[in-house]
């Protein structure tokens, strides 16, 4: 230090919420006596810091006694520290030159013992007082946002975010990996519990997303590097060939109707149904381009064919075409990337892929639904025999510690919805077996009541095997479900004809590198994490990256839509404040001491340091450091150093808390 | 006018310091031509008393290399600090302890054991040195060791350090240099505290290997290892101080194909050279889980040698418990 | 500090680093819901624990601390995404070093508590004041940090 | 070449001798060296943990400590006492205050428990040392044509070790096709033999076995192959009293997986313990094997 500091102390009472078990005044008095040295030219306690009148004494003697630094002793930084920030600023001394140290939540509300707490408190203001000297002034930093936002993942919750954001007149990228935006929806039959057609309340939503001025739809691409920070992001989109040309194509299906190559598909009609090798992915399809699948074209195979080519009325077949590289500018980003079905066949004792007529949900779906593969005809796997009775499992794959721990939210009112299509269209007896009903939603119990009423068999207990090894001459031929009905206690082996297994959600398969790729992280379950678990459920850690519908946990159609008019709220008013103040907490890295070891470069998950090859040394992007420390502490040379949590204020602050910094003849035992 | 007066003295030290005086080769002949040499008892017969009889202040460049390893050690530094002008910690031993800094990992009475009671040594009556023995003639004495060595900054105070095991010829002749110059008044002395023969930076900086970005799954002993001539030891895993070590060697160790040991200490600014290994070490493992690191770490043989095998006696902990307690 | 009468019981001062957004939260939910510990632990609020320097542990065991508590989030709940394994990394290998140097490697604890544990975060700080009582005072040499008060002055 | 602590267990010296001359030669063949423990102990068999726990877990724990002392891992042939050894080195390590009781009676025979060795059924090794592949190369006369239905037995795979599927697991399929020969797929195969219930309740234990061969018979089985002496016992010497109880005319031949791998490596069948069935080999394996 070249100039001593002047430091005023401020001890708070809290009411008697500190007062009662803190000696407050002995604490003051203390600091006043034996602080001295560090600079402490003023010590008071006082009632209620945070008020008002609280403030007011700081600012006061600020101007007065020409305080250089401020510390008070009173509850923790997470509460009351902008508050103590802003009055040192009203008092003209830099917000980030006052400390607040916690001696409520971590002293007088966790103690009882007054002696010791007393103690405790003298130390905690010890080690604020010796850290606050290495304190310096900081200011904000400001950055422009950019008024296009790119709403990743084209399902319910990514079209809804972007319709929101167009509609209030700013620039959307909507980014989908399949050819057509719509999601797991497009695939549902019914909707639960009012049962309306899920087709008909999306493709209006879908067309209008297609159709919106502001919308730059890109299917069929991938953002496979995102750049820069909030405000200021710049993704690479892959847009790959469809080998048609848009600005040619009509849509109007001659091509697929030509084309002789069928292939399974494997995606939408989850393996029930056909497609060919030119498709679009279903006939309500936005955009309605088809893509030619070059892993089954028998063109890119063979080399001939052009069937499509040739009967394509408007010339748009170009087998040539090649993936285009799009650079993006956006300021806001909103990842809806969505969920995977849970692997059903990771059960092996529910035999699916082993035991033909077990069915998954999404399976169940296509076969439901009227412009699937089965014409809506709810049939066994040979696609004629109508199943006379049907057990549908619940929680398969979640609430199961071997598989997921978590509830997939939707699985019960999907059974429960599976449970009245069966009965609705076969008149087969239905088992329900369950773990728990959850109908956590509008109409949802009504909807449970309703199946009771129907005379569904509901039976709780889980499912222990499905198998198709018969004891009794009843079950020959059929698929006995072994179980321990829990209510009644009893094993029971019920006899059915299909199976529906309720797969639960799981995080997509690339979640992680997803997360990586936008420098935000993933829960242990894989989920995308928000910001806070309740009151910012759609930010994230990193400024500008919003989440929204099953990207960040199970839950339903109403709750992903409302995810995504929530975080294109949140962007909607970033834009509008037309820039972002960041909090001044960076490494930064000196470059005369920097070596160019290295160690520095994995540390940053934000991808905030880069190695310039040619000076051989590292340098932190400022815009993109989240301020986390990990490379100041990593740095072999002591070559980084971190504003706001710097060595010798972290070094300082353990002297103090160790009164280390007390003249040796003044410590009282 | 007289010449300004130059003593160089070694405490608990190998004498390696001095040979690197003698190897700046005809600048010798600078310091002969700028100094007067008063004292330095490996170049020229001396006796303490002659210092004693000086003036305080009348030396103008103390050289003090070696650690305070006993309370002669000791004496001397506070006699030469005394009578220099300038005293200059010169060497890995005076600046952070060296190899015989080593010995504060263990207890003084081993330490004695071992010199007097192990298996090479011929002492079937197990005699150990006593400090003080009457003769007719009178008492004579020996120095008492002190149960921890210290750095002769924990002692006296110091003006500058100059790293090393021992200090770089090259970077001894431009200390020499810039201090004749400095007494010509053609250059200015850096401020007091500073370290004077080396750089701000770590060996990386000076080494010529190729780095990228460094995850490894093994470390694993030079001697063992068929390294890559062109890549980074470290990245190769091999346990290379050299992330870590003030930079002005040259890089010598890493550039024929060893890695460095640390011998130049902590950077500009590092308040302890191991943690800053420990630090630097951890971030290259890459692995999440607790038990594959700790195998990791099984590569690494003696950790707190490695990383603190000059710099103990400097270090923040100084030395190990046992060695605290005598 | 070291110095205790010998009828009081052994009272260890233990040095607790803590993250931003898990483990400091932890302790305020522990003080919201006005539950007990020991008073022994003093903390230092670090934005993660990543940012934890082996120096901050050497600093603290050199200046009479008698353990040393880390805490950050819960693997893979980390807010800065991944960084808490950075601080296990380290923990691990600090752990080594201490032992050698004579430091049980008992005196320095890794704890992960996310921000709604208050309870876990109690019970663990209560576990650890014992095992470090029981441990007996490190009583690390202090005077031999303080050698530069008391060497002598350069002449003027 | 790999080595091993063998346990052959009370039923490998009579009953099932053919399981032990079998586990020897192939081990052999296929570069395994099984080192028989000394002085080897009961494991304690399928009931005396029902008796008295702390002294079956002794029992177990002295066979580990010999184990111990070789510094080998153990493997035992028989399901049975697989279970009850790895189950104890387990349930020992956790339990370390039972283990330090234990480990002051095995002090008597100059032994110690240190939890140090692993537990390994003799298939799990044949499945995961050699593997299927390497097991196929060494193959010289393949079973072609003979369908061969695995049957596990219900302590093969339990408890879970790692992560190996216990409800659907394959390993005892891929070993069947790497022999040259075809796994039929039933569903019973993981079901219980019956086990020791055939002494205090017959009949639902034959029951048992008529379900286990009837599955096996309804998926055209030729041969069930078994890894278990108890599985072995129970289904092919009481296949005659099940066609009694039930008026079935069963003659399903029944045989050790290391016989069928044993013949697959063309190991003479005196060696490998052939000639002692109840139920005469089927002929189409008579036609395939050579020698």
């Amino acid at each position: 230090m070249d100039k001593k500091e002047k430091i005023g102390v401020y001890v708070c009472h809290c009411g008697t919420n500190i007062a009662g078990v803190v000696n407050v005044g002995e604490v003051s008095t203390w600091a006043a006596e034996n602080l001295k040295n560090d600079g402490v030219v003023i010590a008071r306690d006082y009632k209620f810091m945070c008020s008002s009148l609280g403030q007011e004494l700081i600012q006061k003697d600020i101007k007065e006694q020409g305080l250089t630094r401020v510390v008070v002793a009173a509850c923790s930084p997470h509460l009351h520290e902008a508050t103590f920030r802003n009055a040192c600023k009203g008092g003209g001394l830099n917000p980030y030159l006052c400390e607040l140290v916690s001696i409520r939540e971590q002293d007088s509300w966790v103690h009882t013992d007054k002696i010791a707490a007393t103690e405790k408190a003298k130390a905690i203001l010890s080690g604020g007082v010796s850290r606050v000297i290495h304190h310096e002034p900081l200011e904000p930093l400001h950055v422009p946002i950019h008024p296009a936002t790119l709403v990743v993942g084209g399902g319910i919750a990514g079209i809804q975010a972007a319709l929101e954001i167009a509609n209030a007149g700013f620039p959307v990228y909507l980014v989908e990996r399949e050819p057509s935006i719509g999601g797991h929806m497009a695939q549902f039959d019914k909707t639960f519990p009012t049962l309306d057609c899920s087709a008909c309340i999306l493709t209006p939503k879908m067309v209008d997303a297609g159709n919106h001025p502001n919308i730059t739809l890109l299917t069929y691409s991938e953002v496979e590097k995102v750049d820069g920070y909030v405000g200021n992001f710049v993704a690479t989109i892959r847009k790959r060939a469809r080998s048609v040309n848009e600005a040619d194509c009509t849509g109007c299906g001659i091509c697929w109707e030509k084309c002789p190559k069928k292939v399974v598909d494997n995606v939408f009609e989850a393996g029930m149904g056909y497609r060919k090798a030119v498709y679009v992915s279903f006939p309500q399809a936005v955009p309605k381009y088809p893509v030619i699948d070059r892993e089954n074209c028998t063109y890119y195979i063979k080399g001939t064919c052009k069937a499509c080519e040739k009967f394509c009325p408007t010339n748009a077949i170009n087998f040539a075409q090649e993936d285009e590289i799009l650079n993006v500018q956006v300021g806001n980003i909103i990842l809806a990337t969505g969920y995977d079905l849970f692997d059903s066949r990771r059960i092996t004792q529910y035999g699916y892929g082993r035991l033909a007529n077990v069915f998954t949900s999404l399976e169940f779906e296509r076969m439901s639904n009227a412009a699937g593969p089965t014409g809506g005809n709810i049939v066994l796997r040979d696609g004629k025999t109508v199943p006379k009775v049907v057990g549908i499992v619940h929680c398969v794959g979640s609430r199961d510690k071997n598989y997921n721990e978590y509830c997939s939210a939707i699985c019960c009112m999907q059974s429960l919805k599976f449970a009245h299509l069966v009965e609705e269209r076969t008149g087969a007896e239905v088992y329900n077996f369950y773990i728990d009903i959850r109908t956590p939603g509008k109409g949802y119990e009504e909807f449970y009541h309703r199946l009771l009423e129907e005379g569904t068999h509901f039976i709780r207990g889980k499912v222990a095997e499905i198998s198709d090894a018969a004891r009794l001459p009843a079950e020959e031929g059929k698929l006995i479900m072994q179980v321990e009905d829990t209510l009644t206690a009893n094993q029971l082996r019920v006899p059915v004809d299909m199976v529906i297994l309720s797969a639960g959600l799981e995080p997509r398969h690339d979640a992680k590198e997803v997360a990586n790729r936008f420098g935000i992280s993933c829960s242990a379950d894989g989920w995308l994490i928000e910001r806070h678990p309740k009151l910012d459920p759609v930010a994230t850690v990193t400024e500008g990256i919003y989440i929204a519908g099953c990207v960040q946990g199970p839950k339903d159609i109403p709750n992903s839509v409302a995810q995504g008019a929530a975080a294109a709220a949140r962007i909607l008013g970033k834009i509008q404040q037309k820039e972002v103040a960041l909090e001044p907490i960076r490494a930064t890295i000196h470059e005369e001491q920097c070596s160019g070891c290295r160690i520095c470069n994995n540390m940053c998950p934000f991808n905030a340091i880069l190695f310039h090859e040619d000076k051989m040394v590292s340098e932190v992007n400022p815009a993109l450091c989240q301020g986390c420390g990990t490379c100041v502490a990593a740095c072999p040379a002591g070559a980084i150093s971190g504003t706001g949590f710097s060595n010798e204020q972290i070094l300082s602050q353990i002297n103090g808390l160790l009164l280390l910094n007390i003249p040796k003849k003044e410590v009282v035992a | 006018m007289s010449k300004p007066k130059f003593a160089m003295y070694w405490a608990a030290s190998c004498g390696g310091c001095e040979i690197a005086v003698l190897n700046i080769h005809e600048k010798i002949l600078d310091v002969d031509a700028a100094f007067e040499v008063v004292f330095w008892p490996v170049a020229m017969d001396a006796k303490y008393k002659d210092v004693e009889a000086m003036q305080d202040g009348e030396i103008t460049l103390c050289l003090f290399n070696g650690g305070m390893r006993n309370d002669e050690n000791e004496h001397i530094a506070k006699l030469l600090r005394r009578k220099s002008k300038i005293m200059v910690a010169f060497g890995s031993c005076a600046c952070e302890g060296c190899i015989p800094g080593l010995a504060n990992f263990r207890p003084i009475k081993e330490l004695v054991d071992t010199a007097f009671s192990t298996i090479s040594t011929d002492n079937p009556e197990n005699i150990r040195p006593q400090t003080s023995y009457s003769m007719p003639e009178g008492a004579i004495t020996i120095p008492t060791l002190n149960p921890m060595l210290k750095t002769l900054d924990q002692v006296v105070d110091v003006d500058y350090y100059m790293p090393g095991c021992p200090p770089e010829s090259h970077q001894i002749a431009a200390v020499v240099d810039l201090v004749i110059a400095a007494l010509n008044g053609k250059a200015e002395l850096p401020p007091k505290g500073a370290t004077i023969g080396a750089g701000n930076s770590t060996v990386c900086d000076e080494c010529q290997r190729k780095r990228n970005v460094k995850l490894i799954k093994e470390f694993g002993r030079i001697q063992f290892t068929e390294a890559d001539p062109e890549l980074c030891l470290l990245e190769q895993g091999i346990p290379c101080n050299g992330i870590a070590t003030r930079s002005g060697c040259n890089a010598r160790c890493p550039s024929v194909g060893a890695q460095c040991i640390g011998c130049y200490g902590p950077a500009e600014g590092v308040v302890d050279y191991g943690a800053r290994l420990i630090a630097g070490f951890a971030s290259v493992i890459d692995s999440d889980d607790p038990v594959e690191i700790d195998k990791i770490l099984d590569g690494l043989v003696d950790p707190a040698g490695q990383f603190y095998r000059f710099n103990l006696a400097g270090s923040l902990l100084r030395a190990s418990k046992s060695a605290q307690k005598g | 500090m070291t110095d205790t009468p010998e009828t009081k019981p052994f009272e260890p001062t233990i040095i607790g680093f803590t993250c931003n957004w898990c483990s400091y939260r932890a302790a305020d939910m522990a003080g919201t819901a006005r539950m007990k510990y020991a008073p022994n632990v003093r903390l230092i609020r670090l934005m993660c624990s990543g940012r934890l320097d082996p120096t901050f542990v050497l600093k603290a065991f050199a200046g009479g601390a008698d353990a040393v508590l880390i805490s950050g989030c819960h693997p893979g709940d980390c807010h800065y995404i991944n960084q808490n394994y950075k601080a296990l990394r380290r923990f691990l290998l600090m752990k080594r070093v201490l032992a050698q140097m004579g430091i049980q490697p008992e005196r320095l604890k890794l704890l992960w508590a996310s921000a709604a544990e208050g309870a876990i975060f109690t019970r663990e700080i209560n576990e650890f004041v014992e095992q470090v009582r029981a441990l007996g005072p490190l009583n690390w040499n202090t005077t031999a940090i303080e050698v530069h008060a008391e060497k002598e002055e350069v002449p003027a | 070449m790999k080595e091993y602590a063998y346990f052959p267990g009370c039923s490998l010296e009579k009953m099932a001798s053919s399981y032990h001359k079998s586990s020897i030669e192939t081990a052999k063949k296929l570069g395994i060296k099984l080192k028989e423990l000394e002085d080897w102990n009961c494991c304690g068999a399928t009931t005396y943990f029902y008796i008295d726990e702390l002294l079956a877990y002794t029992l177990c724990a002295r066979n580990l400590a010999i184990a111990e002392k070789t510094g080998l891992d153990v493997v035992a042939p028989c399901s049975a006492c697989y279970k009850n050894m790895y189950f104890t080195a387990a349930h020992l390590k956790k339990d370390v205050d039972l283990a330090e009781h234990i480990n002051f009676a095995l002090e008597e025979d100059d032994l110690h428990f240190n939890g140090t060795v692993g537990v390994k059924h003799l298939i799990e090794v044949f499945a995961n040392d050699i593997g299927p592949e390497e097991l196929k190369n060494k193959v010289t006369n393949p079973l072609e044509g003979i369908r061969v239905a695995p049957y596990y037995g219900c302590q093969i795979v339990r408890p879970q070790k790692d992560k190996e599927d216990v409800e659907q697991p394959m390993f005892f399929e891929e070993m069947i096709s790497a022999i040259g020969a075809t796994p039929v797929n039933y569903p019973l195969k993981m079901r219980c033999c019956g086990g020791s219930l055939i002494i205090s309740s017959r009949t639902a234990a034959l029951g048992m076995v008529r379900n286990l061969l009837q599955s096996a018979v309804d998926a055209q089985a030729t041969v069930v192959a078994t890894a278990c002496p108890m599985c072995q016992v129970n289904l092919e010497v009481y296949q005659q009293q099940v066609n009694q109880e039930f008026g079935t005319n069963f003659a399903v031949p029944i045989m050790y997986f290391t016989q069928l791998i044993g013949l697959s490596l063309e190991i003479p069948q005196k060696k490998l313990g052939i000639g002692q069935e109840f139920i005469a080999m089927a002929p189409a394996l008579r036609q395939v094997i050579k020698g």
